[in-house]
């Protein structure tokens, strides 16, 4: 892989219930996708304000995911 | 459960607990044994269109989230050398000699939860379940919906699972068959592979379904009763089917349409306005299979008056809530009643109490239910067992 | 001597929905499934009707 | 925003090794040093395994030892191993709520597990994150609560009465309302049941006796649910009974108002005469069989249709008994009954309809875009087998109407703040998984006031909601989750907004200060108010905007 190669940074938000259950099966089924992803655990995806996401972007996130 | 006696307010049971030859207590279900473990067997889970190792879970999220050695596979059980599970397992968790064990217990009241067997489509030789690949039961078609089904919850006709898993094998044993210099195998084997090769990738996707309601339901050669939920389950399938693959179309041959559920008719007609799903009153009398493994459905349209039959990508069969072979044991054993149907009989107006104070049934065991239905029985039986466990055993009616 | 304990024969929706009420009466409760895994055929259902959820 | 880190924060770093489920795949050596970099961390510690006994006796002996003010574990998923690691926090004498897990199991090592380099820089990012939450999290606590032992069950049909019947039986203390003079209500109307085969009196007068004989079971009739306050454990319900109010202290409330029938004005020539509902055919047969020589049935009459879209469950069954009543009692009367789909689900539906077919009642289905038409002692209907229209002569004709929503439907779903769906029933917490329940703890529903039900299915209800309820009747007390939300009284403005979003019923507004406030007993802690809120008053503890803001800054700053 050249190291130039653009690797863009995603943030998730996660509902605890639903999406974020989903990533943590996604690891025990141990399907791979690429480490550009941080994820934040939420108790609902209703809760993710959408100056949240806009925080994310001002600080350099080139996607958003919120996942519920 | 192998021994029962005594009566409400003080029942002993034995139960049988199976090994798991896994230690409960150190397992972490990290997998690492099951990726290694050199035996694959047939997925039961999955209805066999995927394989297990010897060493497994039901399924990834399934509870408790142990693991267990299936000792009819396992190659140590076998006799043979192996240990892989045990080497990889850094918990220490593998035990082969774990032992079957007892348990008495003294329970105030029993609920009896069996559920139900799917009904075994087999028996209707006419619908072609068994000997055509791409006619499956409605649970195999939950399996191959599912995202953590063996297809990914891509639509892939099992004549295509099937014939590939076939293609992967045939070079082996085409290669043999050679090698022992049996011709008339081998050319039978190497003309199978060619057939396979032109025609298995022709239809891979199902994309046009019919789904036959009332098999083995509503049918006095086997159950006269209505299984309740199977035309609900298609019309649910289709939907979903539909949503993974825009271009399916599907058809659903019934006799009625039984949408009694909060939000079910409203469902339904959902599925036809937005899924584009055809109802179709008429019961399929045979199913015949085309040279591309097509089913061939041959059915009465009670509507257009008139017999007709219509080719398919697949066939999905509505099988009936059959009473669980298991139940007579477990019944002769607690002593409750069942109705001639092999469900457990209970009475309208106490529809959680068995023939036996102290014994409550709920789900598909006392009869074909549907989900929100069992949740609401299950809390039910609690509340009857709790009323025999809070005034110290006495039996109260309803 | 009366037990307080109950017995449910079956890990499915219903032996687990009727265990749960049970276990959180305070009542102890034995839970026999003949499986590895409770969850029975509910399990196997990819989503359900009428609001397409997934079950498990 | 006010950054709520501060700085005398001790935090201790446990990094899980998981055997070789983490240590396989990343660089365990890095993640280590790497913690040890970030800001207020005072320790790290590497574990085989974190959740064994000696990986919890560490993050118990090094609370103490190294002053640990905060603890975070980076291993495996929350979902499944926060408890055990609160559990151990508290055990030292730590607030279990200063614990934070970054997950490099699940959503790390076993996701990424062909690029070790990458990935061990998604875990140092989700332990950064963790680290910097950490930091700002707060001590909360769980509170304590009374109970009143004692339950109200509104609706006194058969699922409000077997509901009070478990709860008396279980002993616990009802209260059961019924707006009519006497306990049974839809039932007391009807004229026999099957499979039964029995006037419904008999499991009607079985139930009232011992309902009355029940020391634990009040049964108020002519009485109403005025007004009810208060949350799960701790309500005090307003009855008004004959015209005489008393509030009785309730620790939940069972809803079990059921549904009443249609009455089909400007339908098929309804009259209540030679046109009437299955309701009314209940009466003719409980004064004796009426002399009939031809008997018409028609289903769907208001119910699958652009107005009413739902199928009422009993109404098929209904009919199929009375025509097998009509049929045994007088085997020259004939009776036919057009429909577009029997619902005749189940075994004993099934059974009876096979019977009602053995007896000679006959079966003709429609075409709801072709109905059938009554008049002149004929009912004329297109036959789709046949063909063609066909006249089938009528001495009565009986319509099977649907169940309705009770007309005070509304009111008590104002009153319990709970939700009706869109036809006025009553709307389950979870239409699959919590069919007696609604979303707010506390009160739970049954019958036919959620969807029509069948005897069978009422009374199992009944004893199911009795079940839900009792699990909070069974506590010593109730606590509070500390992961609730709470509002600044003194920036919330009272828009209202949260009040709208909250699907618990757990904000109260307080008209005379204006503001909103949140019930810590029935919030779940989903957050929607604190995302809502427009003045920033609303937050969810645990999970505060602070704190992921911190999460947000810290994942894009490598």
């Amino acid at each position: 892989m050249s190291n130039d190669r653009f690797e863009p940074t995603i943030v998730g938000f996660l509902c605890n219930w639903c999406a974020y259950a989903g990533a943590d099966l996604a690891g025990v089924s141990r399907l791979q996708y690429p480490p550009n992803l941080r994820t934040i655990r939420t108790l609902c995806s209703a809760t993710v304000r959408p100056d949240m996401i806009l925080k994310a972007f001002q600080r350099g996130a080139d996607g958003v995911f919120v996942g519920g | 459960m192998v021994e029962f006696s005594g009566e409400i307010g003080s029942f002993k049971a034995k139960v049988h607990r199976k090994a798991r030859y896994v230690d409960a207590s150190k397992c972490t279900a990290c997998g690492a044994c099951a990726e290694k473990c050199p035996t694959k067997v047939p997925n039961e889970f999955n209805f066999g269109l995927n394989d297990r190792k010897a060493i497994y879970k039901d399924y990834a999220q399934g509870i408790p989230s142990v693991y267990t050695i299936d000792p009819n596979h396992c190659r140590v059980f076998q006799g043979k050398k192996c240990g892989v599970c045990a080497k990889q397992c850094q918990a220490g968790a593998i035990d082969y000699e774990q032992k079957d064990s007892y348990v008495d217990l003294e329970v105030a009241a029993v609920i009896v939860a069996t559920g139900y067997d799917l009904f075994d489509a087999t028996r209707i030789p006419e619908y072609g379940y068994g000997r055509f690949p791409n006619v499956i039961s409605s649970l195999e078609m939950e399996r191959l919906l599912s995202a953590g089904g063996p297809t990914a919850g891509h639509l892939a006709r099992p004549s295509v699972v099937k014939g590939e898993a076939r293609l992967k094998e045939l070079p082996k044993l085409i290669a043999k068959a050679e090698k022992d210099e049996k011709t008339d195998a081998a050319s039978a084997l190497n003309k199978e592979r060619k057939w396979l090769e032109e025609h298995v990738h022709k239809y891979p996707t199902a994309k046009k379904l019919g789904f036959i309601q009332c098999v083995g339901s509503r049918d006095f050669r086997f159950h006269k009763y209505c299984s309740n939920y199977c035309c609900m389950h298609s019309i649910k399938e289709a939907i979903i089917a539909r949503d993974h693959e825009p271009e399916t179309e599907s058809y659903i041959f019934y006799m009625d349409l039984r949408t009694v559920g909060k939000g079910f008719e409203e469902y339904k007609i959902r599925g036809a306005k937005v899924s584009g799903l055809k109802y179709v009153r008429g019961r399929v009398a045979e199913v015949l299979q085309d040279e591309e493994l097509n089913p061939v459905v041959y059915f009465e349209d009670t509507e257009q008056r008139c017999v007709r039959s219509m080719t398919l990508d697949m066939v999905i069969l509505a099988n009936a809530c059959s009473a669980s072979k298991g139940i007579v044991t477990v019944a002769e054993l607690l002593g409750i009643a069942l109705d001639e149907n092999n469900f457990v009989k209970t009475h309208p107006n106490k529809p959680l109490d068995t023939s036996v104070p102290g014994i409550f049934t709920c789900g598909c065991a006392q009869g074909p239910l549907d989900i929100p239905e069992s949740v609401a029985q299950a809390s039910s039986a609690a509340a009857r067992a709790a009323e025999v466990v809070m005034t110290g055993g006495r039996a109260l009616a309803v | 001597m009366a037990s307080n304990e109950v017995l449910i024969i079956g890990g499915g929706i219903a032996g687990m929905q009727a265990a749960l009420d049970l276990g959180d009466m305070g009542i102890t409760v034995h839970l026999v499934e003949k499986n590895p895994s409770i969850g029975g055929k509910m399990a196997q259902l990819d989503k359900t009707f009428p609001t397409n959820d997934c079950t498990i | 925003m006010e950054d709520t880190a501060k700085s005398d924060v001790r935090i201790g770093v446990f990094i899980c090794d998981c055997g070789s489920n983490i240590a396989g795949y990343l660089s365990m050596k890095d993640l280590v040093e790497y913690a040890k970099t970030l800001p207020n961390v005072v320790f790290v510690q590497e574990n085989l395994y974190t959740c064994s006994e000696g990986g919890i006796n560490g993050i118990k002996a090094a609370i103490p030892a190294h002053g640990l003010t905060r603890v975070v574990v980076a291993s495996c998923t929350p979902r499944t191993h926060e408890p055990l690691f609160q559990n151990a926090c508290e055990e030292a004498g730590l607030n279990p709520y200063l614990f934070e897990m970054a997950n490099i199991r699940d959503q790390c090592s076993w996701v990424h597990q062909q690029v070790k380099e990458k990935a061990t820089e998604r875990a140092k990012g989700q332990i950064a994150m963790a680290v910097a939450k950490a930091a700002r999290l707060r001590e909360l606590s769980r509170i304590q609560l009374g109970i009143f032992y004692r339950a109200v069950v509104i609706g006194g049909g058969v699922s409000g009465m077997a509901a009070a019947m478990a709860l008396g039986n279980m002993g616990y203390e009802v209260h059961l309302v019924e707006k009519e003079e006497r306990l049974g209500g839809l039932l007391n109307h009807l004229n026999m049941v099957l499979p039964a085969k029995e006037p419904p009196s008999r499991l009607l007068d079985d139930l009232r006796t011992r309902l009355e004989n029940n020391p634990k079971v009040t049964v108020h009739t002519r009485a109403q649910v005025k007004k009810s306050e208060g949350y799960v454990g701790n309500y005090q319900v307003t009855i008004n009974e004959n015209g005489n109010e008393t509030v009785v202290k309730a620790g939940v409330i069972i809803v079990a108002t059921g549904a009443k029938v249609l009455k089909p004005e400007g339908l098929m020539g309804y009259d209540g005469e030679k046109v009437i509902t299955q309701l009314e055919l209940e009466s003719l047969l409980k004064q004796g069989t009426p002399s009939l020589k031809n008997v018409v049935m028609i289903q769907c009459v208001g119910s699958r249709c652009a107005e009413r879209t739902y199928c009422s469950r009993i109404c098929c069954m209904t009919s199929v008994k009375n025509a097998i009543l009509i049929r045994e009692a007088d085997p020259s009367a004939s009776v036919t009954i057009l429909y577009r789909d029997m619902q005749m689900y189940g075994v004993e539906n099934e059974d009876m309809f096979r019977r009602s077919k053995e007896l000679g009642v006959r079966y003709v289905t429609y075409d709801p875009e072709r109905p059938p038409e009554a008049g002149d002692g004929l009912v004329r209907v297109y036959h789709a087998r046949m063909g063609k229209e066909i006249a089938l002569p009528a001495d009565l004709v009986v319509l099977a109407t649907p169940l309705v929503a009770q007309d005070e439907a509304q009111q008590i779903s104002t009153m319990l703040k709970v939700p009706l769906n869109e036809n006025g029933f009553f709307l389950e917490g979870h239409v699959k998984l919590k069919p007696l329940d609604f979303a707010t703890d506390g009160v739970y529903l049954c019958g036919s006031a959620r969807f029509p039900s069948s005897i069978r299915e009422a009374v199992s209800q009944g004893l199911g909601a009795a079940s839900r309820a009792a699990i909070v009747l069974s506590k010593e007390a109730l606590f509070t989750s500390g992961i609730v939300a709470d509002i600044n009284p003194n920036t919330c403005c009272g828009c209202l907004g949260c009040l709208e979003v909250c699907p618990y019923g757990a904000i109260n507004f307080f008209q005379d200060r204006g503001i909103c406030q949140v019930n810590k007993v029935l919030c779940k802690g989903c957050g929607g108010c604190a995302a809502t809120c427009s003045s920033g008053s609303a937050r969810l503890d645990g999970f505060s905007n602070d704190q992921i803001y911190a999460q947000i800054e810290q994942a894009l700053a490598g």
